[in-house]
């Protein structure tokens, strides 16, 4: 199993911190795992994202130019990565952010309202996590049991108790992605 | 803790200075590598060590010379731009036979630059980028896992041969995550009171640091004392690996994450039935000139993969002595080269050498 | 997307007022001239953008730009002078005092200022200032202090409060091992080529103009040739400080002005100030 | 209707009245100029601009044009206009004031 | 000012200096070199010129970035550990393309070391001793001659290239007095309004000066821009010269102080009947690597002389490509060989050789 | 050669005068033991022999020679070690500051020191120098304040008096071109981190007797961990000076302490100094 | 002869009596002792060290052990000694001490 | 003609400007010169030295390690140099300041008391012309004449009331030679 997805975003809506979930799901699994941000300045409002590759075999690059699959959460990573994805490959995006969808019929495109469903939960910061439900419900790379184990160790001791509506949103995402509302724009 | 944990490079470095014992830090913040120096100011109190953010590089430097200087175990560590500023410092270190490490993250320049990783340092870091005749060991990490087992050797290489040892890394092993485990190290228990200075016993005669011999017959006299240690570190410190050697054709030689990218690059090859080899050196000072020699009659050309303009590929044509062409490949700027491109420039160069 | 409509409405409504007619209105307030067309990359509420808007106003307004040169430090303001209309330097890492004293000196009709931050000034930087304050070079240093390193994210400067948490001091500072902020102004006024030196801050609209007044009269001492003028702006930092933009302006009012007090430090001497314009 | 209360009113107390031309896509949303508004002219829309930013919305009819709000303003987005407070305003209020008023002001209910 | 005069090198470099319409010197003191900034501070205010006192060389390197930011002729000087420290600086001149002329006056390192002459600095001048990919023309004075030839040359080639150039000499030939005619000099008038900060007018976009390119897209576009000019540096500015090259079956390779010695060391082996030639680098960067390759054939070996422990014999090796042996004699600690020293050297390698 | 010959009458002479006799003397002034048994390289006359005989009288009185760690700079006195029996080390030009900082952090319990001239700690090292200061380092920083460069042979420090001709002043000092002396002991006392500073001088017995009084206090007051020393020494240079050695003391109490009066400029407060072994 | 008087007359007047030793081979001359001393007990050579410096020679006769040549001197090349002033010197002047005297004294006439 | 001279002794016995008259001297007659100093803190009290070359044809290397002539002014560069003084060649020492004079006997060795006479002189500075006068008297390479020549050039314009003892100095020199004091120590 070789999976190398790319998750991008602005900076503040939690790009980071999924992959990084992701990535220590993976290693609860004992997978070899890597995960490339990118950094600097920009960041400062602009656009953020990681590389992650989930591997059974040893990593050799944490650089990739092509990816299986693309969590893409505003429209700047839109038109950065839209081109990058494997045909096959998949496209998950927050539709309340995008306003000039894809327009590639090689691979799955799938979008999904989870800033809407975040304020809906009262809690703007999980959307990304609703993203990643959505996500490991396309793609089972890893255990939903696993990445649990893991926001453990990605959330600070004193955050614990945001576990429980993490979970919720995982499993929010899930759902989302059996019946996605295509908006109109 | 041999338990795998998940951490950028730069923090796994960080937490291996703790294990390693390292009794002081210095350092000064900077971008892509400020994580140690932050790693530290939370963890090494804990551990009743000394980590002081130090108001300049080269202050950071300077202040490595009076721990090492008085026997303790030290490091800092900074990018590119910081690197340039502790040029004096490293001069000083290495003419006072100093043991500690120093560790470049290195990103793109000239200049300011950007804070995208690069290897453009390498010249500066194997050549010499300070004053007069010296040399550092210097250590080329491709993992997260590098990052760590690194310190432990800099440290114990730096206290054997009393000379300060870098570790060349970059900004993108220094910000990405992999599983690191941290082996069980015991510091070894190094004998310095023949020249520390911790302050002189009526038992001894008085330990002075300097690399001040203003006579010139006396500076002569160290010069070449210097020469035989950098002399003993090439015989013994050579270190490079080898991947599909045996059967190659053809050699990649890279260092750092550049040899990361040419080994996925190799796998695609490989799968294309392209017979290439990678050897990356893991000391790029000492540097494995022996081992391409030998390789030189075997393959049809040697192609150098650096993220610069072409510098380590000198040392490569040092090394084959004309014996085999050696090609260079590079990416500039900040931006890194993918697998795919490394390969294509592979065949394009194998096409040209049977046109030829 | 609908952004566009949601600005339609406010023109509309405005003639929908009795009496309220286009042509009546005259424009009060339009960004400088100098200032150039794009979006500054500072996040949102930073002091930077504010202070590089009142130099460019200042400049415009004395109908300099032909005539000023400004040196960028390395900080958040490295981009300076993606934003400032003028020629620019930008320094290395702390040595803009340096770079200006050459610029100066070549072409003493010039106005020439230095933008630096705190850490580039007052850590890596605080010899080239001092001796170039002590030269008494002829132009103008805006000292933005916002007690952290913006631009690596949020360490500890020389300038950090007592206490204060930053990511190299995540217990706060402990002035027993990192020593009491430096008083940057009240320690160059010291120097006898300390001409002008202020502290000012931006938080709010009264503190922008009193800060704007310091800056024009800074820029006007230049034709003296009397020394250095120091305006310190005390600045913020939303991000590293971890606060919304309005609690990092009552963090300046409640905490910072504690340790960094407003106003004037160090006053030209009455009879330097007629306008003598013989150089150095 | 509420809305229209403070606005006669408004015209018959204040000599000067202003306006603020907001660059939307250049605001940040720091709110910094909200506090620094006695009239609380301004506002924060619920949608995000093109670089992700919620941006300011004024309520003009309030507005008395003192400045303060593009003086704080750090990004310079704010153009502010005022009225003379000597000329005396001409009134030019269309025969259908009312319809139009109503047509207007109903879609921002 | 035509006729002959005796000075030593630093006062003759200082005053060509002058000569060639210097703007502005900015220095601190350093032995062996600090009579250039005693001349200037004597003579640069006479013709209204600008000479400062640096509190520093990080301060001098400074002020020359923004003395040529300005657009204006300008220079710095000082002795190896000073150039150590300048290093971040040279790298922001040659990211900003400014020119400019920085002088090393080499003495033996490392550290604070001695004040006696040397050559250990050759790594560092033209390899990079600062962070980045950058390159600077370096050029080796060997007389009192051409300390003051090679400002008015460092100073036009700075200009034509938008790059900082290095003049490489050593304590001995800044000390020395011999000689010097100063040949009539014209600045040439060099348009530098599109780049330099002089004030922005209505007429033009304001210049800014920066070595600063956050985006790696850009920066790479920056670098291969700077690639393009070094190319173009190879191209043009070789420059070296030959003596006895002719019918030589031996061949000196030495620049500064040592080719001077070696010459005197060639006349004497001639004078024995040893047929050996000297080729001495007068741009050590750009490096007479072709016309090496060249003389590879004809010669039984090469011996580079150098007062360091070996730095150029590696652009020596690179040149001839295992085509011909590289010996290498060197000395240390600020020591100076004598030419008899040499010969002797040389004759035991031909010995060797015909052995062999 | 005969100069063997000169030494001899003296004790020869003395038991020629009725009732005196060797064993009744007793030695009231002998070199200290810490002093190693070498000649100075110094010029004759030079303060910087002097202080390091009266810092090597204080460690060998305080019987501290163990515990004592020195700094040279890069300057005159950048052979220091090889006259102080005590360990040392050789900092670079400007950064002894930095270097103390390290081994006084590691070695709390020691006494360090570091030695410097004007242009090493007030030119190229003052930011090293305000840093440690700021930090409030445990250590003392002797400061030979000699107002030229003397190693490099007589340029301009940053202490050289209004006026004065050096090598690289050669119409003397024009303060409006490089500035006004600066006055180190002043500036530093600004720092809450200075615990104490004075400043002395050398030219005559009255004057070495106070300086050593100084420099005891300062090396006792380090076990109190309240900050740094510094202790700034007015110095001579005969040989840059263009001076005798006996010019050169006169032209100390002319002019040199015009523009750098003697004396303390800060003291320690009264409760710093029950000696509280605590450390930082 | 000159030499003598002030010797005698010394032993009467002064309780305390001094003497120096110069280590005259690190003795730079540099002159500074010479005039801390307010006895002139210290005169320069004529004659140089193997450094090349004339070095001081002390009167020991009019030296009453103050200590401040010693302090002043930047090359520590002075050693006092002093009488202890409560001691009452005993005489133990030998019979021929005339001769002797004259012997000794002579050479440095 | 080539002279390959080294000229030694404490630093202020103006060891440096005897090499410098003589170098300049050789310019005014336009001959090749080449003047190296020795440099550094050891001039402080300790000894200096300068290599001077005079020569018809160009120079090459400025180094040389052994001498036509040697012009010693103390021990200390008598201990190191007389060794190095070609044989044949020529030691001109001044005797007044050398307690172990050289034993070589294939140089030609004159001692010459020139500080004594420099002190009758009431000028102990022209020490070093008085040796030079004597040296020029032994081995004629440039004309007295361009000696003073050259003191106009190494003397500032302030000094030139000096240029006339500095021609008795010479000119004593040149007579010293002729019935040399041979000193008893
Ligand atoms: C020589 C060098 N050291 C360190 C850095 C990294 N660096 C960039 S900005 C900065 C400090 C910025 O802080 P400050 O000056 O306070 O400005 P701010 O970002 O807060 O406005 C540092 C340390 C650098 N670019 N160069
Ligand atoms: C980096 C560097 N720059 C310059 C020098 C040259 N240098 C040696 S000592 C010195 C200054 C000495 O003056 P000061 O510190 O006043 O001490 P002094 O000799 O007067 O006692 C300088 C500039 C150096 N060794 N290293
Ligand atoms: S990081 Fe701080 S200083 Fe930098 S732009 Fe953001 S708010 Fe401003
Ligand atoms: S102050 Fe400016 S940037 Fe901030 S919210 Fe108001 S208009 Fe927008
Ligand atoms: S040069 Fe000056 S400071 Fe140096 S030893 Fe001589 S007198 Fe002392
Ligand atoms: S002070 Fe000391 S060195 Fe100077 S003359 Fe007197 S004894 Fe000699």
């Amino acid at each position: 199993m070789l999976e190398e997805l790319i998750v991008a975003g602005f900076g503040g809506q939690g790009v980071l911190s999924l992959g990084m979930t992701l990535a220590y799901a993976g290693m609860v699994e004992n997978k070899e795992i890597s995960w490339m941000p990118s950094y600097g300045p920009e960041m400062r409002g602009g656009t953020a994202n990681c590389m992650v590759i989930v591997s059974d075999k040893k990593i050799s690059s944490p650089i990739i130019s092509s990816f299986d699959s693309a969590i893409v959460l505003n429209q700047p990573s839109m038109d950065k990565f839209e081109a990058r994805i494997k045909p096959g490959g998949l496209l998950l995006y927050e539709s309340g952010n995008i306003f000039k969808p894809s327009t590639r019929t090689d691979i799955d495109i799938i979008g999904i309202t989870a800033t809407t469903e975040a304020l809906q939960m009262k809690n703007a910061k999980i959307m990304n996590m609703i993203m990643l439900g959505a996500y490991l419900q396309l793609k089972p790379i890893v255990q939903i049991d696993s990445i649990l184990e893991a926001l453990k160790k990605v959330l600070p001791e004193k955050y614990h108790f945001l576990l429980a509506i993490n979970k919720q949103a995982l499993e929010k995402g899930e759902m989302m992605v059996h019946q996605p509302k295509v908006e109109i724009l | 803790m041999t338990e795998a944990k998940l951490m950028k490079g730069n923090e796994a470095l960080a937490e291996a200075a703790i294990q390693a014992g390292c009794d002081a830090y210095f350092g000064y913040p900077i971008t892509p590598q400020s994580e140690v120096l932050e790693y530290l100011a939370r963890e090494m109190p804990k551990h009743n060590r000394l980590v002081m953010q130090a108001e300049s590089e080269i202050a950071s430097i300077n202040m490595v010379y009076g721990a090492a200087g008085a026997g303790f175990r030290t490091m800092t560590s900074s990018s590119s731009p910081g690197i340039s500023l502790m040029q004096e410092g490293i001069s000083y270190l290495a003419g006072a036979e100093l043991p500690c490490l120093i560790v470049n993250v290195n990103r793109a320049g000239p200049g300011l630059g950007t804070i995208q990783p690069g290897q453009g340092d390498y010249f500066q870091s194997v050549k010499g980028g300070g004053h007069g005749d010296y040399k550092m060991i210097v250590l080329a990490p491709a993992s997260v896992q590098e990052m760590a087992d690194f310190v432990y050797l800099g440290f114990d290489l730096a206290d054997k041969y009393r000379n300060p040892v870098l570790i060349l890394s970059d900004g993108a092993i220094g910000q990405m995550m992999e599983k690191v485990v941290f082996n069980p190290y015991t510091k070894p228990v190094v004998d310095k009171s023949s020249w520390a200075t911790t302050g002189k016993p009526k038992t001894r005669e008085r330990n002075y640091i300097t690399s001040l011999f203003i006579q010139p017959e006396r500076m002569e006299v160290h010069n070449l004392k210097l020469e035989e240690k950098f002399k003993l570190i090439r015989q013994n410190e050579v270190r490079f690996e080898e991947i599909n050697t045996a059967d190659a054709e053809y050699l990649f030689v890279a260092y750092g994450l550049s040899a990361r990218i040419c080994q996925k690059a190799m796998d695609l090859a490989r799968e294309k039935g392209i017979k290439v080899g990678l050897l990356r050196p893991i000391c790029v000072y000492p540097y494995p000139y022996q081992r391409l020699e030998e390789l030189a009659p075997q393959v049809k050309f040697m192609l150098s993969v650096e993220l610069n303009s072409g510098q380590m590929v000198e040392d490569v044509q040092l090394a084959v002595k004309g014996k085999v062409p050696v090609e260079f490949y590079g990416k500039l700027g900040g931006l890194l080269f993918t697998p795919e491109e490394i390969l294509q420039q592979l065949e394009k160069l194998i096409q040209q050498y049977h046109a030829n | 997307m609908q952004t566009n409509e949601q600005v339609l409405p406010l023109p509309t409504l405005d003639i929908a007022v009795p009496g309220c007619q286009e042509d009546e209105y005259e424009m009060v307030y339009h960004k400088p001239s100098t200032l150039v067309e794009v979006n500054m990359h500072y996040c949102p509420g930073c002091a930077h953008s504010l202070v590089h808007k009142l130099l460019m106003e200042v400049v415009e307004e004395m109908d300099i730009q032909e005539k000023t040169i400004g040196i960028a430090p390395v900080g958040c303001s490295v981009f300076a002078y993606d934003y400032m209309n003028i020629d620019m330097q930008e320094a290395a890492h702390g040595r803009a005092a340096a770079v200006a004293t050459a610029v100066k000196r070549l072409m003493p009709e010039k106005y020439v200022f230095t933008y630096q931050g705190d850490g580039d000034l007052a850590a890596i930087g605080i010899a080239e200032t001092l001796h170039a304050i002590n030269r008494g070079e002829n132009i103008l240093i805006v000292f933005m202090n916002n007690a952290v390193y913006g631009m690596t994210s949020g360490q500890m400067a020389p300038t950090s409060l007592a206490g204060m948490k930053t990511t190299t001091s995540p217990e706060g500072r402990d002035t027993s091992f990192s020593g009491y902020p430096i008083k940057v102004a009240e320690l160059m006024a010291v120097l006898p080529g300390a001409f002008y030196v202020t502290r000012q801050t931006v938080n709010n609209a009264a503190a922008v103009r009193r800060t704007k007044k310091a800056l024009e009269k800074a820029f006007q001492y230049q034709h003296l040739n009397k020394g250095t003028c120091l305006v310190e702006i005390i600045g913020n930092c939303p991000s590293n400080w971890k606060m919304t933009p309005m609690e990092s302006s009552k963090f300046i009012d409640e905490e910072m002005v504690k340790t960094f007090p407003l106003g004037d430090i160090k006053l030209p001497k009455a009879e330097d100030l007629k306008n003598n314009q013989e150089e150095k | 209707m509420k809305d229209d209360t403070p606005k006669t009113s408004a015209v018959k107390e204040r000599k000067v009245k202003g306006k603020v031309e907001i660059d939307i896509q250049k605001c940040k949303g720091c709110e910094l100029c909200i506090n620094s508004c006695k009239e609380n002219a301004l506002s924060l829309s619920d949608t995000i601009n093109i670089k992700g930013y919620r941006y300011i919305i004024a309520n003009n009819d309030v507005c008395n044009g003192c400045v303060n709000c593009a003086l704080v303003c750090p990004d310079a987005v704010i153009t502010v206009y005022r009225t003379h407070p000597k000329k005396k305003p001409v009134d030019i209020t269309p025969a259908n004031i009312k319809e139009q008023l109503h047509s207007m002001i109903s879609p921002s209910k």
